[in-house]
C-alpha cells in the first residue's frame, strides 16, 4: 500500500459505528448490563434503555413504538417478514410476489420458500432499475399473499415507487413488505401515510453497530414469529436483546435523522462531481441506475474492457475502498443480478463499480478519486485483450 | 484473501503485453463469465524464447497469466506442456478455492497457444487432460462449471 | 432501596461484559469496521478478527473451527439445530424427542414443530431433574431424526448425561444436539471424544455481550440454514457478521475457560456455603437439582407458603439480585415447568428461589444474602395465610 | 414495571394481619395459580369498621390487598361491594396487564368477606357481576382466564 490515507467509499456495505454511539453503548455493556426481562433495578434500566430506543426507531419511521421489533439484522428481518406472512397466510394463498434486484437476503429466502411449495414471481425491471407498478398489476392475484419490494437498491441506488406498490398491493389484499435497509438514515423514510405492512431496517448501515435491526410490522399483521422462545419483543422474537447493540443502534438512527436533508444534499453534490469527473475523464462507461431516483451517496458506473475486481484490488492499493456488486455476494463469480436484470451484457457488469459516499467523506476524497481511478482503469485497459480502441 | 506471491504478481505483471508475429496464440475463457486469457508465444528450435499475456479479469486471473508465462519461458515444449494448474497455483503459494479455475485458464491458455503453434506447422494437436480440479471434484465456482 | 451495595447473583439470566472483553470490542467498533465479505484491507482485518474469535471458541470446545457458525444467540442456535435438522431430514423421519426440561427456546420451537406436522417426545426427569437415558431407550425410533437434551439446566443447574444419551442416539442413527448456553464457560465442554453433532452457546452467559451466540455443528451433520442470503458464515448463515460481538465473545470465551477448575471450585465453595446456611437459618425449604451433578455456580431453593416474585422484590429492595423460574418467563404466571417437571406441586414451585454465582462474587456477599433473605421470608411467611406453623 | 404506589403498598403493606371474631372473612385464589388472598372485616351497623388481609401471592397481589383494604374502610357494605377491580388497579395508579386479574381477586375477596357477613346472618348474597377485565376482553394472563 502506497503512503495514503484511506479513502472509504463504501457506505453501502457497512459504516463505521459513530463515537457518539459508542459512547452510548459502553454503559449497557458493562454498568447497566441486567437481562432486560428479569425485575431488579438494574434490569429495569436495561428494559428502559430499549425502550428509548424503539422510541427513536418508531420515531424515525413516523410510527408508533409497538410497531417496532428489534432483530439481529437486515437479513433477519427481511427473512422473517417474509417467511413469516408466508407461512401464516398460507391457507389465503401460497403466491409471493418480489422484483428481480432484491438483496439476497429477499431473493435466497424466496428461493427457499419455493422449495416449500410456495410460488413466487420475480418483477422485471427497467434500465434504471424501476419495477413498473403494471407489472405488479399484473402479476398479482387473489392467491398473493405478500408483495416484496425494496426502498432503494443498495447496488445501483435506484428508489423503487413503493408506497404506489402497496396500494395496489392492498387493493389485492395482500401484505406489503419493503426492503429499506438501504434507505433508512439516508433519506426520509415515514411509514405513516403508506400502505407500508413490514418495513425491514439493519444498524450498520447507517453508522450503528453491526449486527443490529428492526422489523417494523403494522398493528394486525398476521405474521409467524421465526425465533421462538422466550417472551421477548412482547413475544414475537425470541432470544435475550442485544442490550448495547439496540442502544447503539437507537443513537444512530437519531443521529442520522437529524439534518437529513441539508447532508443529502452535502453528499448528493459531492457524488454529482464524482459523476461527471469520471464520464470526463474516462470514455467506454455508463452510468448505472437512474439519473435522479437515487440514493444520494450512490455511485456505480461500469467501465467497459476491464473486470471489477482487478479495479478494487487496484484502488484498495491507493488506499480506496470501493465495491464491484455488493459486498456479500464477493467471492461470487455471478455478474451482479440487479445490473443483468436492467438488461447489461454480463460482459460489462463484470466491469462495474459502485462507490457509496457519506456525509464523512471529503471534497479532497474526491479529488483524490478523480486522480486515481483513471490511472487505474488504463492501467487494467492495457492489460486487457478487449477493445484496443479504449484507454 | 490472496497470498503475497499472487498480490505480487497482480501488482507487478510479468510479461504483459503481446508479441508482434507470435509463433502460437491460446485465447480462452468468456467476457460473460469475467475472465479473457491471451498467450503469446515465441518459440524457438522446439524452446518458448518469450511468452506475454493479455487478461481480462479478477486478480488471480492476471496473476495466473504472469505467473504461467514466467514458468514457461525458456522450457522445452513438451515441458511447457506439462506445466499444469496446480503447478501454477502452487507457485503462486495457494489461490483461494473458488478461484482455482482462474489457473486452469492459464494452463489451458498454454495449452492453446502450444497447439495453434502445431497447428500452423500443420503438426497433429496434443490432448488435453481432465483438469485436475474437475477429478477432484472440487466445486471451483465457476458458472461452467456448476451448470454443466 | 437501602443504602446498600449491589449483589448480583443472578448469573445465568446474563452477566456484565468483562472490561477486557468491552476493550477488546471498542476497536472493532471504530476503527477496523470493514465488511467482512469485502476484499479491502480493512475489511481483511475484520474477517481475520472473525476467524480468530472462530478459532477460540473452536479451542474451548475441543473442535475445529470450521465447525464453528456464529449467530445472534443462545435462542437462535437452539432454533438452527431444532427446525435445521429436522426439516432436512424430513423425508427419513418425522420425529423429535426432546426433555420436558428444556429452556423455552428449545420447547417452544419443538411445539412449533409439531405444528408443521412433527410428533415431539418430551422426555420425562427424575426428582432431581435428570433425564434417563432408559427413557430416551424406550421413545427412540427409526423415524427420530433428531434428539435434543439440554448440557445443564438454567433453573436447577442438574449436569445431563449428554455422553449417553448423544451415543444411544448415534445408534439409532438420529443427530444429537444439546444446548450447553449455561455449561460453556462454567465447566469443561468438550465435543471431542462425544457423539454430540449440534451444539449451542450463548456470549453473554459468561461475560461477553448479548446478542452473540454460536452454533457448533459437526462436519456432515445435514442441516438446513435458517437465515438466508449472503455468503456468510461460509453459506450456512446469511448476514453481515456481528463484528465487534463476535470478537467480544471470543474474548469472553477464552477468559471465561481459563483456570476453569481453580475458578469452578471457588465458586462452588461461595454456593455451597449459601445452601448450608440457607437450610440452617429457615425452615420450611426444600433444595431443588441434584445435589452433585450440577452447575458450580446454581443453587435453587423453595420456601414454602411464600411467592417467589414478592421475594424478589423485597431482595431487590436490599440490593440483591436473584431470580425466580428463569428471566425469559417472568411476566409469565405459570410456576416453573421444570420444577413441575420434577413432580414438585406448583404452589412450592411458586415460592422457589434462583441465586447464581460466579468468581466476581464475594464471602462478603454470601454473609449479606444470609444476613438478609431470613427476614425477607419471615416478613412474606409472617403475611401469608398459608403455613402458620412456619417462621 | 410497577408504579410507585403499588411498590409503596407493596413494601409498606397497610391492614396485614387478622381480625379475631371477624364478622365476615373471604379467602380467594388459588396456591397452585400463585396468589390466595383472605380478607378480615369487622362490620358495625353496616358499616365495615375495620378490614385486615393475609395474602400469599406476587407483589402486584399484596399491593392490591393492602389498597382494597384501605378504601373500603369505613365505607358501608354498599359502597363497599361497589368497589371494583379497576376502583383498586386505578388507586394504585395501574397495574401491568398481567397482574390486573390481582385486583379482581381483591374484588372478590371484598364480595365473599360481605357475603360471608350476610350468610352469617341468615341474609341472601348478593350477586356477582361479572368481572370489568372479562368484559373487556383483555387477556390477563392468568391461567384460569386463559384455559377457561
Ligand atoms: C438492501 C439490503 N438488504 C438487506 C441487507 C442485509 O442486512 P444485514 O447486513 O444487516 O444482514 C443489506 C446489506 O447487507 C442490504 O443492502
Ligand atoms: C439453557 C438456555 N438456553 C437458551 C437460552 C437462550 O439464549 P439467549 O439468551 O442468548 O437467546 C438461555 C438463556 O437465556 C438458556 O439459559
Amino acid at each position: 500500500m502506497e503512503d495514503q490515507k484511506l479513502v472509504y467509499m463504501d457506505h453501502a456495505a457497512t459504516t463505521a459505528v459513530h463515537p457518539e454511539v459508542v459512547k452510548a453503548m459502553i454503559p449497557y455493556l458493562h454498568n447497566h448490563f441486567g437481562n432486560p426481562s428479569s425485575i431488579y433495578s438494574i434490569a429495569r434500566e436495561a428494559k428502559e434503555a430499549i425502550d428509548s430506543a424503539r422510541a427513536k426507531v418508531a420515531l424515525s419511521l413516523k410510527t408508533k413504538p409497538d410497531e417496532i421489533f428489534f432483530t439481529s439484522g437486515g437479513t433477519e428481518s427481511d427473512n422473517w417478514a417474509i417467511k413469516g406472512v408466508a407461512f401464516a397466510n398460507r391457507r389465503r394463498g401460497d403466491h409471493i410476489i418480489t422484483s428481480k434486484i432484491e438483496h439476497h437476503a429477499v431473493l435466497h429466502t424466496c428461493q427457499y420458500l419455493e422449495k416449500q411449495g410456495f410460488s413466487v414471481t420475480y418483477l422485471p425491471v427497467d434500465q434504471y432499475g424501476l419495477v413498473d407498478p403494471v407489472e405488479l398489476e399484473r402479476s398479482i392475484t387473489d392467491r398473493t399473499t405478500l408483495v416484496s419490494v425494496m426502498y432503494a437498491n443498495n447496488e445501483i441506488g435506484t428508489i423503487e415507487p413503493v408506497k404506489e406498490l402497496a396500494s395496489i398491493t392492498h387493493e389485492y389484499g395482500a401484505y406489503f413488505h419493503t426492503d429499506a435497509v438501504q434507505a433508512v438514515g439516508h433519506m426520509p423514510v415515514p411509514v405513516d401515510g403508506t400502505e407500508i405492512d413490514l418495513l425491514s431496517l439493519s444498524g450498520h448501515k447507517f453508522n450503528g453497530p453491526k449486527g443490529t435491526g428492526a422489523l417494523y410490522i403494522r398493528k394486525g399483521v398476521r405474521i409467524d414469529n421465526i425465533l421462538h422462545g422466550g417472551a421477548q419483543e412482547r413475544n414475537r422474537r425470541a432470544g435475550t436483546e442485544n442490550l448495547a447493540g439496540i442502544v447503539g443502534m437507537g443513537k444512530a438512527i437519531e443521529l442520522a435523522t437529524t439534518g437529513l436533508e441539508e447532508k443529502g444534499a452535502r453528499i448528493r453534490a459531492m457524488r454529482d462531481r464524482l459523476i461527471s469527473g469520471i464520464q470526463e475523464l474516462i470514455p467506454h462507461t455508463r452510468l448505472n441506475g437512474h439519473p435522479s431516483k437515487r440514493l444520494p451517496g450512490n455511485l456505480n458506473i461500469s467501465f467497459e474492457f476491464i473486470e471489477g475486481e482487478s479495479m478494487l484490488l487496484l484502488l484498495d492499493s491507493f488506499g480506496i475502498c470501493a465495491s464491484t456488486g455488493s459486498a456479500c455476494t464477493s467471492g461470487s463469480l455471478e455478474p451482479s443480478h440487479v445490473l443483468l436484470a436492467t438488461g447489461m451484457p454480463a460482459e460489462i457488469a463484470h466491469g462495474s463499480l459502485r462507490l457509496t459516499l457519506d456525509v464523512e467523506n471529503t471534497d479532497e476524497e474526491v479529488k483524490y478519486v478523480l486522480r486515481t481511478l483513471p490511472k487505474v482503469v488504463s492501467r487494467l485497459r492495457d492489460m486487457s485483450p478487449l477493445g484496443k480502441q479504449a484507454t | 484473501m490472496y497470498s503475497k506471491t499472487v498480490m505480487d504478481h497482480f501488482m507487478n505483471p510479468r510479461n504483459v503485453g503481446e508479441i508482434e508475429n507470435p509463433d502460437g496464440v491460446g485465447e480462452v475463457g468468456n467476457p460473460v463469465c469475467g475472465d479473457i486469457m491471451k498467450i503469446f508465444l515465441k518459440i524457438d528450435d522446439n524452446r518458448i524464447t518469450d511468452a506475454k499475456f493479455k487478461t481480462f479479469g479478477c486478480g488471480a486471473a492476471i496473476a495466473s497469466s504472469s505467473m504461467a508465462t514466467e514458468l514457461i519461458k525458456g522450457k522445452s515444449l513438451e515441458d511447457a506442456w506439462e506445466v499444469t494448474n496446480k503447478a501454477v497455483a502452487e507457485a503462486l503459494e495457494g489461490l483461494p478455492p473458488i478461484k482455482m479455475h482462474c489457473s486452469v485458464l492459464a494452463e489451458e491458455g498454454i495449452h492453446q497457444a502450444i497447439n495453434d503453434y502445431r497447428a500452423r506447422r500443420n503438426l497433429a494437436p496434443w490432448e488435453e487432460k481432465a483438469h485436475a480440479h474437475h477429478d477432484e471434484k472440487e466445486d471451483c465456482g465457476c458458472t461452467t462449471c456448476n451448470t454443466g
